[in-house]
């Protein structure tokens, strides 16, 4: 394959943390439900958004994410009661960050998605995916290949 | 020699021979007239070794770290940002306070070393940049106090408020300049981690850089490691980062460590309102903590 | 203690007298007043009734021009206050708004000067004590019911005192050695235009107020307010007259009152400016001061 | 060398219509670690589960993955299948090929095999680095405690312990009871709130397996689900439980009078005293703050009377300790402090008064012998307005939410104002009349029609006294017209807010609360009487508004769950936890505030360092409490802690293989 071929190629990917108790049963809905979306999401199951080191998503750049949505349930659903609060005081900070350092913002996003809102899964992951798509490949915080 | 030299002498004399503590740390006269590097005293007749001028940059508290183990007190000498670190330590539970005995003195600003080895002893040489923007010249913890009560307020009236003029700086560029500022300082980073080495933020036993075999980072010293390096470094001391600017300092290649610590701090102020670490060592940390109404941008 | 002066339209003509012993009590109590120059129209209810932004703007123009000189503004008039006050918060909590307005009245406006009502400034600026102090006629035996009308201490995240129950106008009367009269009629609105728009809904309304007061036993009621001293004051008699009654309740700004306690001649305050005659109690006072004097 | 066998599931033509799974299977068998790779029809089914038990054994293989439907549907059963097959449960990874891909992607083939191969891929990853966990049991100490003695609390308390259970009800008061005590008849019956009320106190005094502890509080909870150690204060009495019979000659000659909180202040108490003449126990405390001998040292007087020698001043405060299973909070509710609102004269005026009140006022062994007289003189009320909604559906004075019980409650102060005054007015200002309930809409019809209360629709603006009357000051919106009332008295249906020390309670247990306070239960439809906390239920008020009917039948449901958990001898606990590395971990306690179990904690190590023996700092995880979801693992910036089966090496596995 052509470099150009490979760029004619390209389909972005983006990967989604998804708590277990929300944004993955709200995944598990909109499938359920057939709601239609587009195949470039990979979603890795954790107990808690809370769980999510910034680490990982920093090291998904590395290996050549386009995109990173981190997603749990709403402000005061946590299944672990506050954990989502601090996702939401972390991650507030590590987007700033990450923008700061010349990351687009559209690469690294965080929504709250609960286990009834497989719609909104639906059209995060939509919207995200345009987003990037019309961006093209990221090369920012990215090992050498 | 300054009046302050003679008291702090004196007092690391006294402390010394009464058996008080086994050592004292403070700084001495090094290589060059510019440099003021730390000074481990432990005998009464090598008190005047220490000294007290424009470059004792050192924030010795880190130091306290290596005595853990130690039986009996450490002395040592805190500028402002030295109590802060302190209390920093102390927060992090590194260290005991009634292991420690803290002689505060109150700092009248230190001057910029790399411009002094640049234009000379008699030249006019500027402040150290972490210095004119500093705002805690004072000890917030002393057992001994050096200089009058009264020089407390002398130096406080003396600071300046606070400026993130340099980090808005950046935040106005745009995303690919800001890459491109970012990747061209990081691309000269040597990972000799002296940054992290100096930080009293940074308290871990192990640090995750050096876990090779959880496989946090690459061995590969290239721009994509070091960023993820410099960027772990940043989020590990939000909101516990002191502006000593010691990071900065050490570091060999210049890097503009204090711009990412920076840009934290303004925004945890930003965000979860007025929070300066190292101050209020019972209070909760800005990521160890939350406040149910803290602003929402995830809907 | 320097403040920016905001008199306002009706300080220089229905409510002359609030202006005149403004200024004099504010000299008799060593606070500056810097009148602005060339102020503008608050707006009053014909700009918000029109469009927010204009409401909004006008006042902004006065603060901004306050702020260039670093000082707050001191506002006797209530209304006056409110749209002023109105201004200063929204410019403090948006950024934008602050851009908008800026831009509009084509000067700097950031929120640093504040809005202050003239009764605020008084009782917590100057403060109950330092009065206290300057009094040389206590209004010994006078009592006063505090009328602080519907805008003064409302909305609640504007004021500075109880939206239901205010206190300030009457620990201000006590510090002039008054009674204060308590009442449930502090905050009732005056019907303000209705009195003169649609005078059957409006004098009912005053003239409840006034029944109020004088079952309460007051011999006069202070305010703050130009339109109220007009609907209180100048109405009183068609109020009455209405019901059949007849009140004869003087009223005063209550800076006329800390006027006469501080010794200034009643005519310099403008008291003689009244409807209801005021007179009779300025002579009560006479009387009792002279004879503790002789005592 | 690890051997994955991965298995890919057709789920009839639900993944295989859009993904081509043999395909899959064969793309898996080059991933590394992969042993064996196959496709099925159905993996759920009893031949699928057949075939991988099957392959564990012909191919030796030691982890495995699925690739299915979600983890949230057949997880345990291939678990189970695993165990079967020999292998621990927790060496088996799913992908998610179903609702995460086959139906969300259906019309491009393509793709969706694309994907679900770098689904398999990320499990395959993962399962490389999963290690067996082992279910451990912690034992069930069969001992339940119920916090609080209201209605809730009793009817809990009486539940556990008539299904065998030995139960403790902690009263922070003199006397169980609670508020039910305190009102007069109960709405939709009007029958006797005392005479079904009593019947249960007496009940839950005699059980042989309930234990009162009155005017005690929680000091301090520690343990976990099975075992939970609980600190109780009993405060001191001044009275010896075992002399005191009860006789109450000491509350008679008792010199000092206090006006009696039972009776809303109405009337007065003496300083040695029981709540009310019902109280369970009914023996006396005396009141510190207010007794003549404490505070003057002076008077001695009901020592001297008492005939058995009960009365003991050098009482001190007793810190119990005991150990339980399951704990029910049913701390109850508080009442809106009305003098925030201005318009009705901030508490001022002593005919303003509130619902529990005129509770006092109707009953018959209230201050007035119930006889409704006012307050102020003693007269009784002609005019009597009541207006709802005070503090409830007003969020900028008061409490966002509907205290539910208000409607009913004035519905019923107004038919008993009708019945007991013959020629009174009653109005009612109310939003909404909400009846929702057996036998409520039918009471408020009758309230109006057959007892000719008016209600007004819209708020009250003002009260003000005139003379001897209080004029209220509304609007009717139905009219669009200002109204204005003499009244003679006003009662305010008050909001039911939380108790004020209700958020220390549930920090204390280790349970969450809303923003008003109330307890949050664990899931609002399938779990309304639970909390996030393993063996603490809900009972009654503490956890939002709640009539007489409803604390009652949520107090049942919460001793059926404490039952249901002190049935057991032992339970099992989930092995995906959080440890510690010791090695690494420095001790700065940064993990502990993020923890909502209290599962983390610093203990001393000691170890040997440089030839000496140092001691040193460590976090510890208690598994017991731990509920897994990894919080602190972030917290902790060396990662010395990490969370069982959701490593950190096996997360950063995932994002690896993902990006290959």
């Amino acid at each position: 394959m052509s470099v150009k071929e490979a760029q004619a190629n390209w389909e972005p990917k983006i990967l989604v943390f998804a708590c277990n108790w929300c944004t993955y049963a709200g995944a598990d809905l909109a499938g359920l439900s057939r709601l239609q979306y587009p195949p470039n999401v990979r979603v890795l199951r954790v107990p808690c958004s809370g769980r999510v080191n910034p680490q990982f998503v920093i090291r998904a750049f590395q290996r050549g994410i386009d995109g990173v949505l981190v997603a749990g349930c709403h402000p005061g659903d946590c299944h672990y009661v506050t954990g989502n609060y601090f996702t939401r005081r972390r991650y507030l900070l590590m987007q700033r960050l990450l923008q700061y350092v010349g990351v687009d913002p559209e690469r690294f996003q965080a929504r709250w998605i609960s286990g009834s809102e497989g719609p909104k899964f639906q059209q995060v992951v939509k919207e995200i995916t345009e987003q990037i798509r019309a961006m093209g490949p990221n090369r920012k915080l990215r090992d050498a290949q | 020699m300054s009046d302050k030299v003679k008291k702090m002498q004196e007092i690391a004399r006294e402390i010394l021979e009464k058996g008080e503590a086994k050592v004292v740390i403070g700084w001495e006269k090094g290589t060059h007239w510019y440099l003021s590097p730390p000074a481990f005293i432990d005998k009464p007749e090598e008190v005047e070794r220490l000294v007290w001028d424009d470059f004792c940059h050192n924030n010795l508290s880190k130091y306290l770290k290596d005595y853990v183990n130690h039986e009996g007190k450490v002395a040592i000498f805190v500028k402002g940002c030295d109590s802060r670190a302190f209390n920093r330590l102390l927060q992090d539970k590194q260290i005991e306070r009634d292991k420690v005995i803290l002689i505060g003195i109150p700092c009248h600003g230190l001057k910029d070393q790399d411009k002094a080895k640049e234009l000379g002893e008699n030249a006019d040489i500027p402040k150290a940049k972490k210095c004119v923007e500093c705002r805690y010249p004072n000890p917030l913890v002393y057992d001994y106090f050096i200089g009058e009560e009264k020089a407390l307020d002398e130096v406080a009236a003396a600071s300046e408020a606070r400026d993130f003029s340099d980090v808005e700086a950046i935040e106005t560029l745009s995303p690919d300049e800001k890459y491109e500022f970012w990747n061209k300082q990081y691309e000269r980073c040597l990972r000799c981690y002296a940054c992290r080495n100096v930080c009293p933020a940074c308290s871990c036993r192990e640090c995750i850089f050096d876990q090779t075999r959880v496989g946090w980072i690459g061995k590969a010293n290239n721009a994509s490691e070091n960023q993820f390096f410099a960027l772990t470094r940043a989020m590990h001391v939000a909101g516990l980062c002191i502006e000593c600017g010691e990071c900065e300092r050490v570091c060999p290649m210049n890097i503009p460590i204090m711009l990412l610590n920076k840009k934290l701090i303004k925004d945890i102020n930003l965000l979860f309102g007025p929070y300066d670490a190292g101050v209020d060592v019972d209070g909760k940390l800005p990521l160890g903590h939350f406040d149910k109404n803290d602003p929402e941008e995830f809907m | 203690m320097k403040y920016a002066y905001y008199p306002g339209c009706s300080l220089s003509s229905t409510g002359i007298e609030y202006d005149m012993s403004t200024r004099k009590v504010a000299k008799a109590l060593g606070v500056e007043l810097w009148e602005i120059p060339e102020w503008n129209c608050c707006g009053a209810s014909s700009a918000h009734l029109t469009d927010h932004l204009l409401a909004l703007a006008l006042p902004a123009r006065n603060l901004a021009i306050a702020e260039e000189q670093g000082l707050d503004m001191a506002i006797p008039c209530a209304a006056c206050y409110v749209r002023t006050k109105a201004t200063e918060v929204e410019v403090k909590s948006s950024e934008e708004m602050q851009k908008t307005i800026s831009e509009v009245i084509e000067r700097k406006y950031t929120g640093q000067s504040r809005a202050r009502a003239l009764l605020d400034v008084f009782v917590n600026d100057v403060g109950l004590d330092s009065i206290n102090a300057l009094v040389h006629k206590p209004l010994k035996g006078l009592k006063v019911v505090s009328y602080y009308g519907c805008l003064l201490v409302r909305p609640p995240k504007y004021g500075f005192d109880d939206p239901e129950d205010p206190q300030s106008m009457d620990k201000l009367v006590e510090a002039l050695g008054a009674t204060p009269v308590d009442w449930a009629f502090k905050t009732e609105c005056c019907s303000g235009a209705h009195a003169i728009a649609k005078s059957e809904v409006g004098l009912p309304m005053i003239e409840k107020i006034l029944a109020a007061a004088k079952e309460s036993g007051a011999d006069c009621i202070a305010t703050a307010c130009p339109l109220c001293m007009c609907n209180l004051d100048m109405r009183q008699g068609q109020a009455g007259s209405k019901f059949g009654r007849s009140y004869n309740l003087p009223v005063f700004y209550f800076t006329e009152l800390m006027g006469i306690a501080l010794g200034i001649k009643p005519e310099e305050l403008g008291v003689n400016k009244h409807f209801v005659d005021a007179s009779g109690i300025i002579k009560k006072l006479n009387e009792a001061e002279g004879r503790r004097e002789t005592a | 060398m690890k051997r994955v066998g991965v298995f890919i599931c057709h789920c009839g033509s639900n993944i295989a219509g859009a993904v081509d799974c043999e395909k899959v299977a064969e793309n898996a068998k080059s991933f590394p670690g992969v042993a064996f790779s196959t496709d099925y029809k159905y993996m759920c089914s009893e031949p699928g589960q057949e075939l991988i038990k099957k392959a564990i054994k012909d191919h030796k293989l030691d982890r495995i993955v699925v690739a299915s439907c979600s983890p949230r549907m057949h997880e345990p059963t291939f678990r189970r299948c695993l165990e079967s097959g020999g292998l621990n449960a927790y060496l088996l990874e799913m992908a998610n090929i179903r609702e995460h891909c086959s139906w969300v992607h259906p019309d491009d083939k393509e793709k969706a095999t694309w994907k679900a191969t770098e689904l398999v891929r990320m499990a395959v990853a993962k399962v490389l680095k999963n290690e067996p966990l082992q279910r451990s049991t912690i034992p069930i100490t069969k001992r339940a405690l119920v916090i609080g003695g209201g209605i809730a609390g009793i009817q809990a308390a009486l539940d556990i312990a008539n299904a065998g259970h030995i139960v403790d009800i902690v009263e922070k008061e003199p006397s169980i009871g609670g508020k039910m005590a305190q009102i007069d008849k109960t709405f939709p019956t009007l029958d006797c709130s005392a005479c079904i009320l009593t019947p249960k106190m007496v009940e839950a005094a005699n059980h042989p397996n309930i234990n009162l502890i009155t005017y005690s509080e929680i000091e301090n909870v520690e343990g976990y689900v099975g075992n939970f150690d609980v600190t109780i204060r009993k405060k001191a009495r001044s009275v010896d439980m075992t002399l005191c019979t009860g006789c109450g000659t000491c509350m008679q000659k008792c010199p000092t009078k206090v006006p009696s909180e039972f009776e809303m202040l109405m009337t007065d108490r003496r300083a040695i005293y029981t709540p009310f003449p019902q109280a369970i126990p009914n023996k006396p405390v005396i009141d510190r703050k207010n007794c003549r001998y404490f505070t003057t040292g002076k008077c001695r007087v009901c020592e001297k009377i008492c005939p058995t020698k009960a009365v003991d001043y050098t009482q001190e405060d007793e810190l119990v300790t005991q150990r339980y299973g399951a704990i029910v909070v049913a701390t109850g509710f508080d009442l809106f402090d009305h003098s925030v609102y201005g318009e009705y004269g901030y508490g001022k005026y002593k005919d303003v008064i509130t619902g529990l009140h005129f509770e006092r006022l109707i009953n018959a062994s209230g201050p007035t012998m119930g006889k409704i007289k006012r307050p102020s003189d003693g007269k009784v009320p002609k005019d009597v307005v009541f207006i709802k909604c005070v503090g409830s559906r007003d969020e900028a004075k008061g409490k966002a939410y509907c205290s539910k019980t208000c409607c009913m409650y004035t519905a019923k102060h107004a038919t008993l104002v009708r019945e007991k005054i013959k020629d009174s007015n009653v109005y009612v200002f109310y939003m909404d009349v909400r009846t929702p309930g057996k036998g409520y809409d039918e009471f408020y019809t009758r309230t109006t029609d057959q007892f000719g209360a008016k209600y007004i629709r819209g708020r009250v603006s003002k009260i003000y006294e005139k003379g001897d009357k209080l004029i209220v000051r509304g609007e009717d919106t139905l009219l669009g017209r200002p109204v204005e009332v003499e009244a003679d008295m006003v009662v305010l249906a008050t909001a039911m807010v939380a108790q004020p020390d209700a958020a220390k309670l549930a920090q204390m247990v280790g349970f969450s609360y809303d923003q008003d306070n109330f307890y949050t239960e664990a899931h609002p439809k399938l779990a309304p009487v639970e909390t996030h906390t393993a063996g603490v239920f809900l009972a009654g008020a503490c956890q939002g508004p709640k009539d007489i009917p409803e604390s009652v039948a949520q107090a049942s449901a919460a001793a059926a769950k404490a039952c249901g958990l002190l049935s057991k001898e032992e339970m099992p606990t989930e092995p995906i936890v959080s440890c510690v590395n010791e090695a690494i971990c420095a001790g700065c306690g940064m993990c502990v505030p993020v923890c909502p179990y209290k599962a983390l904690d610093l203990k001393v190590i000691q170890e040997r360092a440089h030839g000496k023996t140092i001691t040193r700092k460590v976090a510890t995880v208690n598994s017991g409490l731990c509920q897994g979801c990894g919080a602190c693992t972030v917290a902790c910036r060396s990662a010395a802690l990490n969370l069982k089966h959701f490593t950190n090496e096996q997360i950063l596995a995932e994002v690896d293989a993902l990006c290959l």
